[in-house]
């Protein structure tokens, strides 16, 4: 019972902070506004039982877009939204309005919030929950699923990250320089000590937890995309920290977009292997003595990986952003 | 017992939630954005409990971790304006602020 | 039963602080006294009840994690607050000293 | 009608939030304020999608001993990848708002058709 109340009263939050958004026009204001939504959107997630899920929203809402929304705002200049007087907001309104009502008129028909009964239940699911135990070998069925029965999917999703990266590449990557940044000063970082002492003490722990994510995500919530992205925070914060310089100094671009195809590269070459191994494409069971132990192996590899070319992408588009526009 | 706990820290994510939305500083947001994700952590937390999913503790610690990136980058961005120079900005323009 | 009642008064001690924290946040006039009754009272909330929920779990790997987000949040929260009081400063925001006549400070 | 109720709660606070992030993008100029909106938007689709999954007294999707009924695990992977996918686009988006600004010095939708008018 109390869980349905959290819901109902954090679900009552986000909707609050959602309109806030809309009315606000300080964009600074707006994206602080935004990090709070994200943080509500990873409790609802927890508290219906997405453990994975609210994993991967709590890595990325809480780092990785407040830290790219930022960059464009400092990289625009742009801090305030301008109101023009001449918008005429009935129509747009009355869309909104007429659309959303057509919505409302169609979940009256909808099975009620948790039924054990909903037809999203009784279709592939069971399956999954019943055999995916058994046949992978691995107790966390979202990592089996996301591997392995759905790995072409998966697959897919990873092409579109990489491409987001290359398309982020070609549009930020190359030299621009700003007319006003002419003093060539030497990157002397002025930041407290206590940020600095603080920040050495948690990244290595950071980097620790990442790997644990991404090896223990078999057994636990975590895998690949978690940990990539718990990752790439990681070395943002030393970006943040220490200076872009001293960033590029340790893990340099050229190196990440090796990384990033190499991700992409474990992932096809897997299935390049199943085939050549007699199996489909994607199909693990043909990689070890017994089929459990091929599965687990490939998925082990998959969600490697995934893992490898989240983190490079990542990294690459949060340094091409803090980059763009230095003297 | 799990409820009462979680109860208090649902008001006071709701009071939180409250100086976010007035403001009336930009710091007044970032301290609530940091504060809110504290609270967020311990609620997590407690629910791992009162549910018995010890699972749910790798998301508060990952909140724990994470948020702190967050704080950092708004204020390299407050003090710095930009994430590559090391340079003062103007800040006024970044601290003038009227929700 | 102890260890129960025990955790039991650090866990409602954690969430009253948490609540004290939220009016805070409210009560005070400007930035500095506001992020001092948010900072203090966050990181004792957090303590206690991350506490009360070790004692509640015993000793286990659970307990290990609570330590480790007790030892970050310990880190990483005074951290965020002083530099966030830093950043205030150096953005130009001067403490207010005075006590405002109609204002709704103690 | 209590129960009506909190069994679609869930729904209709998506939508609300679908519609919400919808008219953002349509009457807003502000092109970040257009990407913002479409973030709220996209967050509302996980959380129907999530809503969804959910089964009553269902436990995580992670097998332990002695539980029977778990959620749905499709929906979680999906979503799951579709936040990491949807932070990807939306730093494509970003980027190609910071060429828009370094093109025409704004990033106003208004002030961009007049620019491109009187060219």
């Amino acid at each position: 019972m109390i869980e349905v109340f959290i819901d109902i009263i954090l679900l009552s939050f986000i909707a609050v902070t959602a309109v806030a958004i809309l009315r606000m026009t300080n964009l600074f204001a707006i994206i602080m506004l935004f990090g709070i939504f994200s943080f509500l959107s990873a409790s609802l997630f927890a508290v219906m039982d997405a453990v994975d899920v609210a994993f991967t929203e709590a890595a990325v809402g809480a780092g990785i877009s407040t830290v790219l929304m930022l960059a464009t705002i400092a990289l625009t200049k742009t801090q305030k939204e301008k109101v023009s007087v001449s918008h005429r907001h009935w129509l747009p309104l009355s869309v909104v309005i007429v659309t959303g009502a057509v919505l409302v008129y169609g979940t009256l028909d909808l099975p009620a919030f948790g039924d054990p009964e909903a037809p999203a239940q009784t279709h592939v699911a069971p399956y999954y929950i019943d055999k995916a135990v058994e046949e992978t070998g691995l107790p966390n069925m979202v990592t089996s699923v996301l591997a392995s029965y759905r790995g072409f999917d998966t697959l897919g999703e990873v092409v579109v990250v990489f491409t987001a990266g290359v398309a982020v590449l070609l549009l930020l990557g190359g030299k621009h320089r700003i007319s006003d940044t002419g003093t060539n000063e030497i990157e002397k970082n002025e930041h407290s000590l206590i940020l600095r002492v603080v920040a050495k003490f948690l990244i290595p722990l950071i980097i620790v937890f990442a790997l644990y994510v991404q090896f223990h995500g078999d057994f636990g919530p975590g895998g690949g995309f978690q940990a990539g992205v718990i990752l790439s925070a990681a070395i943002i914060l030393y970006t943040l920290v220490f200076g872009l310089d001293a960033a590029e100094r340790v893990i340099p671009p050229s190196i990440l977009r090796i990384l990033a195809s190499l991700g992409v590269l474990i992932y096809t070459g897997v299935g390049i292997v199943t085939i050549l191994l007699g199996g489909n494409y994607l199909n693990y069971s043909v990689l070890g003595d017994s089929k459990v132990a091929g599965q687990h192996l490939g998925i082990l590899l998959v969600e490697l990986g995934v893992g490898i070319a989240v983190f490079a992408v990542l990294l690459v588009i949060f340094l091409t952003f803090a980059g763009r526009g230095r003297p | 017992m799990y409820t009462a706990v979680s109860l208090a820290i649902l008001v006071s994510l709701g009071l939180v939630l409250a100086r976010a939305l007035l403001g009336p500083t930009v710091y007044d947001r970032i301290a609530a954005v940091n504060m809110f994700g504290t609270k967020t952590v311990l609620l997590i937390a407690v629910l791992a409990f009162s549910s018995g999913r010890t699972d749910l503790l790798d998301i508060a610690l990952v909140y724990a971790l994470i948020n702190f990136t967050g704080v950092v980058a708004v204020m390299r961005l407050v003090t710095y304006g930009s994430f590559h120079s090391s340079r003062k900005a103007d800040t006024k323009s970044v601290t003038a602020d009227k929700g | 039963m102890i260890i129960d009642i025990l955790s039991w008064i650090l866990l409602l001690g954690g969430g009253l602080l948490g609540i004290i924290g939220g009016i805070g946040m409210h009560w005070f006039p400007d930035v500095y006294s506001r992020q001092h009754a948010a900072g203090t009272t966050d990181t004792l909330c957090a303590m206690l009840i991350l506490l009360g929920l070790a004692l509640q779990a015993g000793f286990s790997l659970v307990t290990f994690k609570l330590a480790l987000i007790f030892i970050f949040l310990l880190f990483t929260n005074p951290t965020a607050s002083h530099a966030l009081a830093n950043a205030a400063m150096q953005g130009g925001l001067r403490p207010q000293l005075e006590r405002t006549a109609g204002g709704d400070n103690p | 009608m209590m129960d009506f109720i909190i069994g679609h709660y869930n729904y209709w606070v998506s939508i609300f939030l679908m519609m919400v992030g919808f008219y953002a993008v349509i009457s807003r100029g502000n092109l970040v304020k257009k990407i913002i909106g479409m973030n709220v938007f996209q967050v509302s689709v996980f959380l129907l999608y999530i809503s969804i999954s959910t089964v009553e007294q269902g436990s995580a999707p992670i097998f332990t001993e002695g539980v029977e009924l778990y959620s749905n695990p499709l929906p979680h992977v999906l979503i799951l990848t579709a936040i990491v996918v949807g932070v990807a686009t939306t730093a494509l988006g970003l980027a190609l708002v910071v060429r828009i600004k370094e093109a025409y010095g704004t990033i106003e939708e208004d002030e961009i058709h007049e620019l491109d008018h009187t060219l």
